[in-house]
């Protein structure tokens, strides 16, 4: 019986999981109660994250956009508000449908009827016609979009986007700071030994150049070596606001 | 060729053919007019029909394909040692359906109006041979369009796109 | 089951195999002694003969095949051949343009490039002769790659490759 239930909660998406409380709360699709509406749908959404159920994006960009719409409708100007509200019914009036039509089809088609492979005669498949060479460009284009030829990135080219580790520039810029504190000054170069990764590197450069735009450090020569350091009274500064 | 081998010639190309034949290649092999083949064709479909038998031909847009009748899946099943096609999923029929009657459309609208990603049911679609890329949008990014299949109209039993059920608001607003 | 369905069970299971069927398996999967199964295919046979049709059964050892009448042999060629010189469809054409310009390729690149799955495409021009495999890569998995044939150019009206016409963005490059 377990797995029954726990079938139930299974949503094909936001929308789907909305009609259904539309339905079982008996709410008026054309006329939608958008505070009931997203009481509801956030409780059911704290419900699927207690069972550890994947909850998809598309389900939080739904909330999100059940509670603009409801904030919407607080302001004094209501229009915007009513729009919103009336592109959500007209989406889950149109899904409905979705639904119902997809029921019919599923309903109605059948895989039991089983035709046979084509006859073995001894005819060979070779391409039998001939082409000007500048076909294939065209085809090439039609493929790939004209004038860019996007050709795959490598593998790597994505880990940078998958695995990135967010870096903050705050959190570099106080490290940056805890280095120079007392008046000391570091070479440059030494200020990125601790950077673990490219994400640190970047953002430590980052919060360098901010730090001297906001007048707090700078850099001096030194026998050939770029030294950072803390422009007088800065530190002190940046203390009082910590 | 006399009526009785041309009849006879065209049920012997569609069995070999397997897939569906188009009329005008049948047409074009037998050297006649694509009306007579037409009128041959459906004649043919039709005694099929009638004789009450295992196997039918069914006319699918303008082709024609010879498969079994549905009753005697389970046999072929055992004797050809083959797995019974899992049925649609919920999210395999919603998928199926906006495309059948919105098409040529690309994934984005089908994604639209279901609120989710679609790519994988989209792309088993294909692999079921229910739907079919159909071109591309002159839009930016090119996106591909889908269609339905030849071999979609056979399993829903229809010969043609113009057949599919009436969408039911469209009913409703003809009662009206 | 009746007499009637098991006649048409037996015509549909024969159809679809295409291969010869074994007399035994028609029997075990129809739950009917070997007797019984013969007489039914047996009449089978006769049935087709005496009707002057387009199809028959054979008898072959002990199994059943369908095939077509021998007479019509040269309309079925006919129509194959018609079928064969169809022309490349607008997938068929894209994936052989990428193949040509990046062999050697795997199918995985071809579908990166194009969004989609590609396998029926590839396997066609593989039919085809326009494409072959080209040996593996040694990379997990060691996938195939393809590159196109002797044909290929002979269709395309080039020599080798090395005439392929120039992609409007490398000719671009070229002159800056």
């Amino acid at each position: 019986m377990e797995q029954i239930s726990y079938k139930l909660d299974v949503f094909e998406g936001p929308l789907d999981l909305l009609l259904h409380l539309i339905e079982k709360n008996k709410l008026n699709i054309y006329d939608i109660p958008i505070a009931v509406l997203l009481e509801q749908y956030m409780e059911h959404i704290g419900i699927m994250q207690e069972q550890n159920l994947d909850v998809a994006g598309e389900f939080l960009a739904m909330a999100s956009r059940l509670v603009q719409i409801k904030s919407a409708m607080l302001l004094p100007k209501y229009e915007e508000a009513e729009k919103m509200r009336e592109e959500l019914s007209g989406q889950l009036i149109e899904y409905q449908k979705c639904k119902r039509v997809a029921k019919l089809l599923a309903a109605n088609i059948s895989f039991d009827s089983y035709c046979r492979e084509p006859m073995k005669i001894k005819a060979d498949m070779t391409y039998k016609r001939e082409h000007e060479p500048a076909y294939l460009i065209g085809a090439y284009l039609a493929a790939v979009g004209r004038g860019k030829a996007k050709i795959p990135p490598s593998q790597e080219a994505f880990s940078g986007i998958v695995q990135r580790r967010i870096v903050s520039v705050s959190s570099r810029i106080i490290g940056v700071m805890r280095k120079l504190w007392n008046g000391r000054s570091v070479r440059y170069d030494n200020m990125f030994d601790d950077a673990g990764d490219k994400s640190e590197l970047v953002a430590t450069f980052l919060a360098i150049l901010e730090l001297i735009k906001g007048k707090r450090v700078r850099i001096e020569e030194e026998g050939g070596q770029q030294i950072l350091k803390m422009t007088v009274g800065g530190g002190k500064r940046w203390k009082k606001e910590n | 060729m006399e009526e009785r081998k041309l009849k006879n010639a065209v049920e012997a190309v569609i069995f070999a053919s397997g897939t569906p034949v188009e009329l005008s290649r049948i047409a074009q092999a037998l050297h006649i007019g694509a009306l007579q083949a037409m009128s041959i064709c459906d004649g043919l479909v039709e005694e099929y029909e009638k004789a009450d038998r295992g196997i039918r031909i069914v006319r699918l847009n303008d082709s024609y394909q010879m498969c079994t009748v549905e009753e005697y899946a389970d046999v072929i099943r055992e004797v050809m040692d083959i797995k019974r096609n899992a049925p649609l999923s919920q999210a395999a029929s919603e998928v199926l359906a906006i495309i059948a009657y919105n098409q040529p459309v690309t994934k984005a609208f089908v994604e639209q109006v279901r609120g989710v990603d679609c790519s994988g049911v989209v792309s088993s679609l294909v692999a079921r041979q229910l739907i079919e890329e159909k071109g591309r949008l002159e839009l930016p990014g090119r996106p591909l369009v889908y269609g339905t299949t030849e071999h979609f109209l056979r399993c829903f039993h229809i010969s043609s796109l113009g057949e599919l059920p009436p969408l039911p608001n469209e009913e409703a607003e003809e009662e009206a």
